[in-house]
């Protein structure tokens, strides 16, 4: 039984089928990539994880809750963190500012909401949000506006908010795209940092097979909507399914 | 039944203002992204091109008439328009009561050019600005308009009548095989709802089969984009700000036989004209002209007098318990498209 | 000090100077000279400046920190007034119970439409509280007329009953005049003037209420643009996409943010009726709803001074300007020969008096297109100027959004 | 070319210790005479004129201040003299008040109670006017008359025609010369009698504001009782412009005469509404259709162009009455601005030669002695006849002229003529059936 359970889920917009009989078990403390051609649908499954869209038929349970039907904000209490594609933080604030308001949402291991209950905590939240600062070195960043960063500074801003809040299931929306290889590969070392330390699941949806084969435990191969073939990496290279589901992609 | 179908045509006569003025703010909003406050200002500049005419034609030379007396008792001096001595009195006379649809071809230079201006000269500068600076310098430039008109025309009405041959009324009644009388309505209305009916058509067609048009309704759903194709996007909004500032302009001069012009009409407007364009759903021009139709009618069965008796006070706020309810079951408005204008 | 930042306390401090010397700072000019027409020291004009402050102030609180735009805030101005009037009216002429009832109906009444308003964003949140103010303003002039006096207004009445005992400022006056606000006796027009040389100084009892008031009003907003509050506010209109992935829930917050407005808007009303007791039904205009938006950009959006400084702006053009005629003109330029001074008489003209409204508008578009940040930007601009930093500044004027300054 | 250097606070500041400070509660700095507020110095007076200058009603706001100029200068004894001559009160001789220059202070009331009060605050407070006057709509008199009953000072009501601005509201510090909506309706209801019969059917279209209350209510109370019937009363917003849809349904409601109980704007966009839906022309039970607008206002009826003519109403006085007071009035206006003055303009002239001339009377500036004076004051040449200054109320009662739109105008300002001029007997009321209290006369301690 995988910390997320994703049963027989369809999503149909118009006459396009998005996804159909999407069936998925993400294992606790492992990661799990979804690979797949462009409109083989990775986007709105991730959509569906995290309550954005709602499927038209199936289930997805995370540790035997139902996420469907709640607001993103309920799923995200569950445990469930996003990255996004394109990097989503607090403009307009500090990159402190941007890491406290997430160690501010869930603070002493509970999400809280009162504001007032947090005024005396300031301190200790500061100094929260300065020790994830230092885990992702953006310390000496952390008085800038957040955003005046380059693209890689966002991404691992986005990534340190998320993991202030120490979830148990991080998805991460090609979490390298458009970088540069420098920023990706100081990525891929980030995201091993938090593998090795085998407390969090991650599921990562991604294009570029160099990370994929640098950090996944398991591999799904989505292809029009449906899941193809749920492998090792070492047994995704040189599948003939993949190859075929790939034909004509340059990176495989 | 009579008093119903009566309340529709007055709400297609309502809504046709609306309508218009909403379409030009859309224009507007839709593709330039500005909400523009100083949208009814232009509509009140419209009515008075016609109030302008008016005078020009009137230019009078003085001439003493000894056999009347004037309010001090002097003799009167009766003003005796120019135009008379070049046409003729009754050809004279007949331009001037003709003052009005004259003023059509009158304004349109006049409105494109005070459009025209207006974006090269201020609202250019505005675009990449936040909404509330565009608020605000859009509001000050509509009192500095209003102010200015005030100086020159005075704060009172000025009357514009409509020429004396759409005085009068159309019966309605009889002409759809009802008791004669039952349904009378003014000939001048009828001539406003059916400019109103073509304008828009123009404006749409304009958008539907122009390349140009083609282009800015491709602006109005992703300005980037169209911007990268290497596409001049900026000349292309000029024009349509001096579009939609001739619409409005328009929707004034036809105005003014309905409602005597002043300074203050377009501020009268303009709360309304914003609510219609919302409610229609921003961006989105058929949902401007539907919400203006549908307002409009609403305001109108709204008044009638057994609605009032069983709703007091209903007919003052008709129109924005309608924008509540629509925006709180149709979130985006009648036909507004997702993600325009809700940061 | 008061658990504000350095920076802030000096603020804070500049602040309750400028509040405590307005008497004299706003009447630079000697009693009898020419100038003496700019002097805005009296009492009416200082109590709006301080109330359209604290108005601001909220409205700042909503507008500048979460960026909803609010386009009806001036009905809980209206609510907020005709609730401190009832209550002189009802319970008795001591302004206290009339402040403390304006704040709560006000938001009460806030708590109500904010709850159907914030289920929108954007223009489409303007537009809902737009259409409730309106509504409000419509029903108020005509068919609430019973409670509201309709267009004529509310006033306080020799027949009033005044229930709390007459310590407490109940009953009415024995002399068959109306009782005027009071704070336990203190009448609120209870003014005392000082004069030294040519200058005079209006000291008045009204004003020095509202501007305590006020100051602790601004004391609060900057504890709540400095608190984890605020903070989860400014993340709201920076990325509200991402605080809710954040596993915050944004209503309650906006919510609480906009009956804290509506509260601030309330206490203003109440204080205009506490100091003037009579209520119109135009204070819930939209156009009132404007001004308060326009005092807010005018000064500075997201700033903590600059809606204050963006009221006091505006109602001194409102008060000033308008009372300037064509005699005062003709007394100002009396130095000059007669052929010149019909000519400075009537270029000046069209701008005062009855054209105080173009001055206006002029105004507004010259800050908005020189000082795109507002008066507080033309301050820094300044301040920058000053230490010789100018070059810098002007370039990136327009970017340089310091949320909370 | 008028000095305004010397104010209340220039007269103050000869008194002060120069260089000392002194301070002073205000009702002991009030007491260079006789503890009143704003006491003049000994070299001039002022007085504050409050008048719509912006928004709607800014033109009869900027003729207000027209009269409001030429009265301070005829007190101070410049210019022809105008209405002085023929007043039948001698107290004033063209030398100021009680000796003191008249000087003047203008301002704002956006017809908009809150800025009229805001704008007479500072003329009170800033500018130490003694009395203000002026207003263009009753919402602002009854305002600005509260607040002047507070401060303590004269307030002489400009146009403000509401029953209730000497009714429910009155106070003892404020009077008005207008006429008001009681009067309007027993004025016209005779002559319309007369003129459409006793057997007729009324659809009335109303502001939905305190005004048009009053002004429906009078009309119907006193058409009704002369045999009229009312078919219906339709409220209408203040805010309308185009009134066609309260317009449309009249002709098959089964009334035969519309009344317009709008006034300014309202009253221009209803009645052409009206005539463009062939009112005018049209008969209804066999009678020629009528419509009636019981308040003109001849400056802004002017925006509804030919549409007036033939239309009956009422108003407070018009400039080509014929009696010497109206002739000298009208010749001295309009000689100095070109035009004849408004009904607007002639009330806040006359109110300001009455307070002069009541100030003169009682011998000082206190507004208690000023109130006395004036309460009961009969008086002529004016313009309106005999006239009373009942004291119950502080009304002025006086004939009413019922008027009608002019079918050939002789030029662009003869836009009504003179139908009847009813007798004051005749419009006179009990001062109790609007209740209201007056309180006690308030000097401002």
């Amino acid at each position: 039984m995988g910390i997320l359970e994703v049963k027989n889920v369809g999503k149909r917009f118009g006459g396009l089928q998005a996804l159909s009989e999407v069936n998925l078990s993400v294992k606790e403390n492992t990661v799990h990539a979804i690979i797949g051609p462009n409109g083989a649908g990775k986007s709105t499954l991730l959509n569906c994880l995290v309550g954005k869209l709602i499927p038209d038929t199936g289930s997805v349970m995370f540790d035997g809750n139902s996420v469907l039907g709640r607001s993103p904000h309920e799923i995200n209490q569950l445990g469930i963190s996003r990255v996004f594609q394109t990097p989503e933080i607090f403009g307009d604030l500090t990159v402190l500012e941007n890491v406290s308001i997430a160690c501010f949402a869930k603070r002493d291991g509970a999400y809280s909401l009162n504001a007032f209950g947090a005024v005396n905590k300031e301190n200790d939240i500061r100094e929260a949000a300065e020790h994830i600062l230092d885990d992702v070195n953006m310390l000496e960043k952390s008085g800038m506006q957040a955003s005046s960063l380059s693209r890689g500074d966002k991404r691992r801003l986005e990534m340190a908010m998320c993991l202030s809040q120490k979830p148990r299931l991080l998805l991460l929306d090609e979490p390298t795209a458009g970088m540069a290889r420098a920023d990706t590969n100081n990525t891929i070392d980030l995201l091993k940092t938090i593998r090795d330390r085998r407390n969090i699941t991650m599921c990562i949806i991604e294009h570029d097979m160099h990370v994929v084969f640098s950090l996944a435990e398991r591999i799904t191969v989505l292809a029009q909507g449906t899941p193809l073939v749920e492998e090792t990496p070492d047994n995704i290279k040189g599948h003939p399914k993949v190859r075929e589901a790939y034909l004509g992609e340059a990176q495989v | 039944m009579d008093q119903i179908i009566l309340q529709i045509l007055n709400g297609l006569d309502k809504g046709s203002a609306y309508a218009l003025i909403a379409l030009g703010l859309t224009l507007i909003f839709g593709t330039l992204g500005v909400v523009n406050f100083a949208h009814g200002a232009l509509f009140m500049l419209g009515a008075f091109c016609t109030v302008t005419l008016s005078r020009i034609l009137g230019l009078s030379k003085e001439v003493i008439d000894e056999t009347r007396t004037d309010f001090l008792g002097n003799p009167l001096k009766v003003d005796v328009p120019y135009i008379y001595d070049w046409f003729g009195e009754s050809a004279g006379a007949a331009i001037i009561d003709w003052a009005v649809p004259l003023s059509i071809l009158f304004s349109i230079p006049i409105m494109i050019a005070i459009g025209v201006a207006m974006e090269r000269g201020l609202i250019k500068h505005f675009y990449k600005r936040p909404h509330a600076d565009q608020i605000l310098v859009t509001f000050g430039l509509a009192i500095v308009l209003q102010e200015i008109i005030k100086y020159y025309f005075g704060a009172n009405q000025i009357p514009a009548p409509a020429p004396d041959a759409f005085i009068g009324s159309f019966d309605f009644g009889a002409a759809i095989g009802m008791d004669p009388g039952a349904i009378i309505y003014p000939y001048w209305r009828i001539v406003y709802f059916f400019f109103a009916m073509i304008l828009i058509a123009a404006v749409f067609a304009f958008l539907q089969f122009t390349t140009f048009g083609m282009v800015v309704r491709a602006g109005m759903a992703d300005r980037e984009t169209v911007g990268l194709l290497g596409i001049n996007i900026d000349r292309r909004f000029t024009i349509m700000f001096g579009i939609a500032a001739a619409v409005a302009g328009l929707a004034g001069v036809m105005y003014t036989p309905i409602v005597s012009p002043n300074y203050h009409m377009g501020m009268d407007f303009l709360v309304i004209s914003f609510v219609v364009v919302v409610v229609g759903g921003m961006g989105s021009l058929p949902g401007a002209v539907l919400a203006g139709f549908v307002l409009g009618i609403l305001e109108s069965f709204a008044s009638m007098r057994e609605v009032i008796e069983f709703l007091p006070g209903i007919n003052q706020v008709v129109i924005y318990l309608a924008a509540i309810i629509i925006l709180l079951t149709r979130p985006r408005g009648l036909l507004g498209r997702k993600g325009v204008m809700e940061d | 000090m008061l658990g504000l930042e350095k920076k802030d306390f000096n603020l804070l401090l500049i602040v309750a100077a400028l509040v405590v010397l307005a008497p004299v700072l706003l009447n630079p000019f000697p009693e009898g000279s020419a100038m003496a027409q700019f002097n805005a020291g009296y009492p009416d004009l200082m109590q709006r400046f301080v109330i359209f402050g604290i108005f601001a102030i909220g409205f700042n609180i909503l507008f500048g920190l979460t960026g909803y735009l609010s386009f009806g805030h001036a009905a809980f101005l209206g609510v907020g007034s005709y609730a401190g009037m009832w209550m002189l009216k009802l319970l008795s002429i001591n302004v206290i119970p009339a402040i403390i009832f304006s704040m709560l109906i006000a938001g009460l009444v806030s708590l109500a439409i904010g709850y159907i308003s914030l289920r929108r964003s954007g223009i489409y949140f303007s537009i809902l509280t737009l259409a409730f103010a309106q509504m409000a303003f419509s029903l108020a002039a005509s068919v609430l007329t019973p409670i509201t006096g309709g267009e004529t207004g509310l006033q306080t009445n020799l027949n009033d009953p005044r229930i709390l005992p007459g310590f407490l400022g109940g009953g009415s006056s024995a002399d068959g005049n109306i009782p005027k606000p009071s704070l336990f006796g203190i009448e609120m027009t209870a003014t005392y003037e000082i004069s030294v040389g040519n200058w005079l100084w209006t000291l008045n009892w009204g004003y020095a209420i509202c501007a305590v008031v006020m100051l602790i009003a601004f004391y609060i907003s900057i504890r709540i643009f400095r608190s984890p509050f605020g903070l989860m506010l400014r993340a709201i209109k920076s990325n509200q996409h991402r605080l809710s992935y954040t596993g915050l829930n944004t209503r309650p917050y906006m919510l609480a943010c906009f009956v804290i407005s509506g509260m601030y808007a309330g206490l203003a009303g109440g204080l205009m009726a506490a100091m003037d007791p009579q209520v119109g039904a135009e204070r819930m205009q939209w156009t009132a709803s404007g001004e308060v938006v326009l005092m807010t950009i005018l000064g500075g959006v997201g700033t903590l001074i600059g809606p204050v400084l963006g009221a006091g702006l505006i109602k001194y053009f409102e008060n000033i300007f308008s009372k300037i005629n064509k005699a005062t003109l003709e007394m100002w330029f009396s130095f000059a020969p007669d052929w010149l001074e019909g000519i400075l008489v009537s270029i000046v003209y069209p701008f005062i008096g009855k054209g105080w409204h173009l001055t206006l508008g002029l105004m507004f578009m010259a800050v908005i297109i020189f000082l795109p940040g507002g008066l507080v930007e033309g301050g820094k601009r300044i301040g920058d100027w000053v230490r010789g930093k100018r070059g810098k500044a002007a370039n990136d004027g327009a970017e340089v959004k310091t949320p909370a300054e | 070319m008028s000095k305004l250097n010397i104010t209340r606070r220039g007269a103050l500041k000869a008194g002060a210790a120069a260089g000392g400070a002194l301070a002073l509660p205000t009702y002991l700095r009030a007491d260079g005479h006789a503890g009143f507020t704003n006491a003049p110095g000994d070299s001039s007076v002022t007085l504050g004129f409050n008048v719509p200058q912006t928004g709607p009603y800014a033109d009869e706001g900027a003729d207000e201040l027209r009269a409001f100029e030429l009265a301070v200068e005829h007190l101070n004894g410049e210019g022809d003299g105008g209405m002085l001559s023929t007043f039948s009160s001698k107290a004033l001789d063209g030398a100021g008040i009680l000796g003191r220059k008249v000087e003047y202070v203008t301002g704002d009331t956006q017809t908009k109670p809150d800025a009229a009060r805001a704008s007479a605050r500072s003329m009170i407070e800033k500018d130490g006017a003694i009395m203000v006057s002026g207003g263009s709509s009753s919402g602002v008199a009854v305002a600005v008359q509260a607040l002047c009953q507070e401060a303590g000072i004269i307030f002489m009501a400009g146009l403000t025609h509401s029953n209730d601005t000497t009714g429910k509201d009155k106070k003892a510090n404020g009077f008005r010369h207008f006429f008001n909506s009681y009067m309007s309706g027993a004025a016209l209801a005779p002559i319309l009698a007369n003129n459409y019969g006793t057997d007729r059917k009324a659809y009335h279209l109303t502001a939905d504001y305190n005004w048009g209350y009053t002004t429906e209510e009078a009309v119907r109370t006193s058409t009704e009782a002369m045999g009229w019937e009312t078919v219906a009363a339709v409220k209408t917003p203040l805010a309308q412009t185009d009134f066609s849809s309260y317009v449309a349904p009249v002709l098959n409601s089964g009334a035969d005469v519309l009344v317009l109980n709008h006034y300014g704007g309202n009253m221009v966009n209803s009645l052409t509404s009206a005539v463009q839906f062939g009112l005018r022309a049209a008969e209804a039970n066999g009678k020629n259709f009528e419509i009636i607008v019981p308040l003109y206002s001849r400056l802004m009826a002017k925006g509804a162009g030919e549409n007036v003519k033939g239309i009956f109403g009422s108003t407070n006085w018009h400039w080509s009455l014929p009696d010497a007071g109206s002739m000298a009035f009208t010749r001295s206006f309009g000689t100095k601005y070109g035009f004849p003055p408004s009904q607007a303009a002639h009330t806040c002239y006359v109110q300001t030669l009455l307070y002069a001339d009541a100030v003169t009377r009682a011998g000082s500036f206190n507004p208690c002695a000023v109130a006395e004076a004036l309460e009961d004051f009969e008086f002529d040449g004016l313009g309106n006849g005999k006239t009373l200054y009942r004291g119950e109320d502080h009304q002025c009662f006086k004939d009413v002229l019922v008027v009608k739109g002019k079918e050939n105008p002789d030029n662009e300002f003869d836009l009504l003529e003179i139908v009847e001029v009813t007798p004051a007997a005749q419009v006179t009321y009990d001062a109790s059936i609007f209740g209201g209290e007056l309180g006690t006369c308030n000097p401002g301690a």
